[in-house]
């Protein structure tokens, strides 16, 4: 029998459709079914400058809004030429690092109301409402930030605002212990999770998966220490890793994430804390400047031999491995951009971590696979 | 020079279709090569080289071409490298990238959705993010968006 | 008599509304009639004009004049969305019934499945592929039922108005008594549009 | 390379059916009793976040995560416009990502150049605040207000008047504002292409162009004088606000962006 | 104790009405309202109608008690707009989903998409019949009441199914299938921790279960009972950690997907009387009921219906320990759920039959003192 879970299904947590062929309750097939949000940001992007695309990204995948200005942001500056200055670059990190708290928040909320446990969601809610305060009160949005700029961020934190972090930190490493034990100390949680959802290492490398759901299988693969971008190389962490592949291996991968995340926050602030700059690069080109104006006809433009060039960035986005790919042909817009969404290519193995288990498995498994639906379509 | 190594890497295996091995911002190296013998460079990438982990998939429609590239990871190296090819023709087709790396599956399709690239020998060529009946490829450049509504439809660069 | 609806204890029954009575009954003050077989007959008079009243009842019932208020009451301060996320609205969505702001104060509480559900909160981007899903659920969920149009996708397809596979606003296929502007809307923004919804109902009367 | 093994998960509680679930319930419990007093809910349509007062008596609630300080002012709301500082000079409706932004003719200009301020539709934007980034003189800024629900689609669209009243009451501005750098490229004026047609003096927002007086050449002989008015344009760079107007009206093409060599 | 029995109440109304009514009509309707059997009759419909008006205004109490508990157990405030602190709020639901369309799908039985839910219903109030509530404040004394209390209970997965069945879903099919299943496997657990109350209090009537426990409730002699017990009822309820049937993550709203309007409040609120039936029988059978320990001073169970107010207080108490574990607890699996309910908790309610026969047998608790009137 096929059952369709969604496009309007508590367990999607977006707009997908999961389509799953069941004998009594036990699943003998899956197929996966996306496209239900393809808003078509790659096609809209050729007809943007640069600066403008960054509202797209924010609304690309809206739990990591700022992780994925990050990767676009990385991919054109590779492609125009430019650096951002340090402190940018600090903030960017920072930015980055509060991003993957409040989207593991979210994630744990959804994730644990999944197996029925209610509280939690409501716990995850209120201490993740904190973190976008955080966030409102440096980049005046709640989820929509539009703060990273081709050539730094728009403006700097503003004073008072590290005490302010700090605290919430102090508060956030609190409530990961209250978590712990609501999940972790009851008997019905780890029943339900052991040995559930199972990919291995060498099944997550040949299929592409990334992120958390490639580290609980033991691969201790991080972008930012693999291949540090920004100042990664500059603050001190440890990527989180577990053995078990399942869905209890990923919850304790995240939450491991989330104590490290605030680790590197807390040095990311008393860096800030210590060395004013500037946060933008000087010498942009005129039609990246703050105030956006015509630039002229498109003859005066290409005259003028802007840069060409094409840019490619990665950067572990709260899910997993992001990447960018914008090609400069010395146009205000870009020509082609292509973004890789970790969440995209985890879902489409699907199918070898979901047959053979049961129906009630569906909303744990995908839970742990944490799906943002609008990074996936784009 | 990392790029000289990768292309004596390569040579025994793909060599003949391999056209340059250059470098790119953000990447360790790119390769160029002839669509006809995509799954021997794909298979020396990823035996030889040790590049087990395809990214991403993309085209890009150049008008009078279009363009496939691969982005792929290795390990031990901790490296990206790019593999792109160039295809002509009314009806662009590459050789499907699945049998080595299974996680090309979507990309191709997804490729082939917007961008209009065949893939041959794709296990599972379907729609995926349109409906089943769209019958256009948005990415190229001939097909232009539009505002919905006829109200000041004003040019961005003047 | 031509005056309608006599008094209970009017003697004479009117004409019109029993003229089984006329022709059967005999005058009070004629002949000798038994005293219980008046009274019997007075109690026959009840028939009518009880029919009288309850059907009057009924009827101002069907005109809604009488109940109404009561069930607009209950019906605009137990709204029911679906539970359903498209995009980034829907975080906002999700938002607005953690502990900060608790929806559910309004007795506004989520429900999985169309047929329990009162408001259709379109909470994002709607693309063409997903349009006649959206509408199948709007057909699905019982009369009386609203639709709010939460953030500026939803409103007119927002900054994706222009892309190849979006739906520029959602008004185009359901309609839509209250519209969200935001982008995402905040939490607040959504009560307050949830208020105005109850207001709205409360001013039409439904 | 550092890898924090994830905290092995603690041993299952065992066949204990009592130690089960001890943990989760005290933990709920003891929340229960946290929040007997004051839960975090903030009653909306009551006490606002934005009320400063408020913020100020839940952050003395000891214990209690309702807020982190004053972070609100910061928000990206609507627009406040002030009409009267407005130079028409049409940069928001240019850095508007989505096209919401009209310039809509309000009076009080004079009749040959009327006075244009923008009108937001609020149904297209997306709130990213490039339009008063780009504003030149401050006067489009974005305030706190966020409640925009309406019945009506066509009410979402905000007339400057209406901005102008969001302007008089008062609310709190979005206090950071972005720096115009340092670095700015000027206009610079292509001369042998120039007529002298004194479009981009008269369309000037800020007045910043003068038409100079340029000798007439005397032809050689055989040579033809180009048909132009011997004027030419002077850009004044400190009043220039950058916004493109005259390069976008110059019937030639002849102004375009560049740095001073 | 006050000694006014709920018939004397409905009694008197009865007779307040009749004779009210009787004496401003005229004579030969008077004569016939003034009649003890009418009386008698109108008596009993009133007492009927009395219990159903409690029981239901009691429900829907108890729906708002829990969301205000969830509230604070979640840090929020739960419903609190709708009249005052939210009381009103159920009556606001209830009213809507009465004016509702009812809508059944063109494919769904007919006659199983409209019975299922009454009948589920029906039967769910029914038991309120059956308990008692205070001294006198019975519908009589049934010998047989803690059985015909339990065989009413144990008709619910019958009607689930025929509900489930018949509105044609595949969501509804899977919900109603692993609700027969989870209510079957939790009848039997259930019925033995009830074997070990009958044996120790040697009668099948609620009524003297309960005015045997007048100095020992039965909690403490029989706590693996109470155990068992209280872990199927919660299966039986269908409350988180067994909410199964209506898994809001994998299925979509479990059994009543289809449901809308009316029918679907004939379910919401039958789950909810099934939910207090079930804290009332938890007070019956081992918190004593109405009574009070005797050290406890007498003014406090001398008031007027104080047994009814001590009752009430430990039902909702009772409930209020199943909206904690509501609150805390995440849900189990069906294989768990079925495994945990045949391999554990029927050896347990076999276990404590054994005690409880032992108990019997020696005819005296060590610790608790002897239980007053054993058999034998």
């Amino acid at each position: 029998m096929w059952v369709n879970m969604g496009p309007q299904h508590p367990m999607t947590h977006g707009l997908w459709n999961l389509r799953v062929k069941i004998d009594g309750e036990l699943i003998v097939d899956v197929d996966p079914e996306v496209g239900y949000l393809h808003r078509g940001i790659e096609k809209i992007s050729e007809d943007r400058h640069y600066n403008e695309i960054i509202t797209l990204m924010d609304r690309c995948c809206y739990v990591a809004g700022i992780a994925w200005e990050h990767v676009y942001i990385g991919a054109a500056e590779n492609a125009l030429h430019i650096t951002a200055p340090e402190r940018a670059q600090w903030l960017r990190v920072m930015c980055d690092e509060l991003q993957r708290l409040a989207s593991h928040i979210m994630w744990y909320a959804a994730f644990v109301q999944d197996l029925g446990l209610m509280s939690p969601f409501l716990y995850g809610m209120r201490d993740r409402d904190l973190i976008l305060d955080l966030f409102q009160s440096f980049t005046g949005g709640r989820l929509t930030y539009e703060y990273n700029r081709v050539g730094g961020v728009r403006n700097d934190v503003p004073s008072g605002f590290t005490d302010r972090c700090r605290k919430v930190m102090d508060w956030l490493m609190d409530r990961f212990v209250e978590y712990d034990r609501l999940c972790l100390g009851s008997e019905i949680f780890r029943r339900r999770c052991d040995g559930l959802g199972v990919l291995k290492a060498k099944e997550c490398v040949d299929l592409g998966v990334t992120g958390p759901m490639l580290r609980s299988a033991g691969v201790a693969r991080d972008l930012r220490k693999d291949r540090p971008y920004a100042v990664y190389d500059r603050v001190e962490f440890d990527v989180a890793k577990a053995d078990a592949a399942d869905v209890t291996a990923r919850y304790l991968v995240r939450m491991e994430e989330m104590r490290q995340s605030v680790r590197i926050v807390r040095q990311t602030l008393d860096w800030l804390d210590h060395h004013p700059g500037p946060v933008l690069a000087d010498h942009l080109p005129r039609w990246l400047g703050a105030p956006y104006a015509p630039m002229g006809n498109e003859g005066y433009l290409l005259k003028r031999n802007f840069p060409r060039g094409t840019g490619f960035a990665a950067v572990e986005e709260p899910h997993g491995e992001a990447q960018a790919y914008v090609v400069n042909t010395g146009g205000e817009h870009p020509y082609r951009t292509k973004f890789r969404s970790p969440v995209f290519v985890n879902l489409s193995a699907a199918k070898h971590y979901m047959i053979g288990y049961r129906v009630a498995d569906i909303p744990p498994i995908m839970g742990s696979v944490d799906i943002c639906v609008g990074e996936v379509d784009r | 020079m990392a790029t000289d190594d990768l292309a004596t890497q390569l040579a025994p295996r793909a060599g003949a279709n391999i056209l340059a091995v250059e470098p790119f911002q953000g990447l360790t190296a790119r390769v160029r090569f002839r669509p006809e013998g995509a799954l021997d460079v794909f298979r020396a990438v990823h035996d030889d080289l040790g590049y087990d982990h395809l990214s991403m998939v993309g085209a890009i429609d150049w008008v009078d071409h279009r363009e496939v590239f691969y982005i792929v990871w290795s390990d031990v190296t901790k490296q990206y490298l790019g593999l792109s090819a160039d295809l002509t023709g009314d009806a662009p087709h590459i050789e499907s990238a699945t049998p080595v790396w299974p996680s090309a599956n979507w990309h191709e399709r997804e490729a082939w959705e917007l961008v209009g690239v065949a893939f041959d020998h794709h296990p599972d060529m379907r729609h995926l993010l349109m409906p089943d009946d769209y019958a256009f490829h948005p990415l190229l450049r001939s097909f232009k968006l539009h505002e919905p509504e006829e109200l000041e439809v004003k040019s961005r660069s003047v | 008599m031509s005056s309608p609806a006599p008094a209970v204890a009017s003697p004479v029954p009117p004409k019109s509304a029993a003229p089984l009575l006329e022709t059967e009954i005999p005058l009070v003050n004629g002949p000798a009639v038994p005293y219980v077989e008046i009274e019997t007959l007075r109690a026959r008079e009840f028939i009518p004009q009880a029919k009288e009243a309850l059907s009057s009842l009924l009827r101002e019932q069907m005109e809604g004049k009488l109940l109404r208020p009561v069930f607009n009451w209950a019906g605009r301060n137990s709204l029911f969305p679906l539970h359903w996320g498209l995009a980034c609205c829907a975080i906002e969505f999700a938002a607005a019934f953690g502990a900060r702001w608790d929806a559910e104060r309004f007795g506004v509480v989520p429900r999985s499945s169309p047929r329990q559900c009162d408001l259709l909160i379109v909470n994002g981007t709607v693309t063409w592929k997903v349009a006649h899903k959206l509408i199948t659920l709007y057909e699905q969920m019982p009369e009386p039922k609203w639709v709010i149009a939460m953030g500026n996708c939803a409103t007119g397809g927002g900054p994706f108005r222009t892309a190849y596979s979006v739906v520029p606003g959602v008004d185009k296929l359901v309609p839509v008594d209250i519209y969200i502007a935001g982008c995402p809307p905040r939490p607040e923004a959504l009560l307050d549009g949830i208020l105005q919804l109850e207001e709205l109902i409360r001013r039409r009367g439904e | 390379m550092a890898t924090a093994e994830a905290a092995p998960p603690p041993k299952s509680s065992g066949e204990n059916p009592i130690l089960y679930v001890a943990k989760p319930l005290a933990t709920a419990a003891r929340q229960f009793m946290k929040s007997l007093i004051r839960p975090s809910t903030i009653v909306y349509p009551f006490e606002r976040l934005e009320d400063p007062a408020f913020r100020d008596k839940v952050a003395v609630a000891a214990g209690k995560p309702i807020g982190v300080g004053h972070v609100w002012d910061n928000y990206r709301g609507v627009h406040a416009l002030n009409i009267a500082t407005c130079i028409s000079c049409n940069l928001c409706a240019f850095s508007c990502p989505d096209l919401c932004i009209d310039m809509v003719t309000v009076p009080g200009g004079d009749p040959k150049h009327p006075k244009k301020c923008p009108q937001i539709d609020y149904g297209k934007c997306s709130y990213c605040g490039f339009c008063s980034d780009a504003c030149p003189e401050g006067c489009l800024t974005m305030t706190t207000k966020y409640e925009l629900a309406t019945p009506k689609r066509s009410e979402m669209v905000y007339s400057p008047q209406k901005m102008n009243e969001i302007f008089e009451r008062k609310l709190p501005m979005n206090p950071i504002r972005v720096e115009r750098p340092s670095n700015e490229d000027a206009i610079l004026l292509d001369v042998p292409l120039c007529i002298g047609c004194n479009a981009c003096a008269r369309d000037c927002p800020t007045q910043c162009i003068t038409m100079l007086d340029i000798p007439k050449p005397t032809p050689k002989p055989g040579e033809k004088l180009p048909k132009r008015i011997w004027k030419e344009p002077v850009i004044n760079d400190s009043d220039c606000v950058r916004c493109g107007t005259c390069i976008s009206v110059c019937p030639k093409e002849c102004l375009f962006w560049g740095t001073h060599t | 104790m006050s000694n006014v029995t709920l018939f004397d109440v409905a009694n008197g109304l009865a007779t307040l009405l009749l004779t009210g009514l009787g004496s401003i009509l005229p004579q030969p309707l008077h004569g016939w309202l003034i009649n003890p059997n009418l009386i008698f009759a109108l008596a009993a419909t009133l007492f009927g109608a009395i219990l159903l008006g409690a029981s239901m205004i009691n429900t829907i109490m108890l729906i708002w008690f829990e969301r205000k508990m969830l509230g604070r157990f979640m840090d929020r405030r739960g419903a609190m707009h709708v009249g005052y602190a939210g009381l009103l709020q159920n009556f606001a639901d209830g009213l809507k989903l009465f004016r509702k369309h009812t809508l059944r799908p063109r494919e769904a039985d007919s006659l199983g998409f409209y019975a299922g839910p009454t009948a589920y219903m029906v039967t769910s109030v029914l038991i309120f019949g059956i308990l008692p509530i205070s001294t006198g404040w019975s519908s009589g004394v049934l010998p047989l009441s803690l059985l015909l209390a339990l065989a009413i209970f144990s008709f619910a997965p019958l009607f689930i199914f025929i509900s489930a069945w018949s509105s044609n879903n595949k969501y509804s099919l899977l919900g109603g299938m692993r609700s027969a299943a989870q209510m079957i496997a939790y009848e039997v657990p259930i019925l033995l921790a009830v074997v070990a109350v009958i044996l120790v209090s040697g009668s099948f009537d609620l009524t003297t279960i309960v005015n045997l426990q007048q100095n020992y409730w039965f909690w403490g002699p029989l706590f693996l009972a109470l155990l068992v017990f209280v872990v199927g009822m919660l299966a039986e309820m269908e409350r988180i950690p067994f909410d199964l049937p209506e898994a809001e993550a994998e299925l979509v709203e479990g059994w009543n997907t289809e449901y809308g309007g009316m029918l679907f409040a004939f379910f919401m609120l039958a789950d909810y009387v099934r939910a207090l039936v079930g804290s009332i029988l938890v007070v019956l059978l081992f918190l004593g009921g109405w009574t009070l320990p005797s050290y406890v001073p007498s003014a406090l169970t001398s008031f007027p219906l104080a047994g009814i107010f001590w009752f009430m207080l430990k039902t909702y108490i009772v409930f209020g320990v199943f909206v904690w574990i509501r609150a805390s607890l995440p849900r189990v699996r069906t294989d768990q759920l079925l495994k945990v309910g045949w391999m554990r908790m029927i050896p347990l309610s076999l276990l404590s039959v054994v005690l409880a026969a032992m108990l019997v047998l020696v005819r005296c608790l060590p610790v608790f003192g002897c239980v007053p009137g054993l058999g034998g």
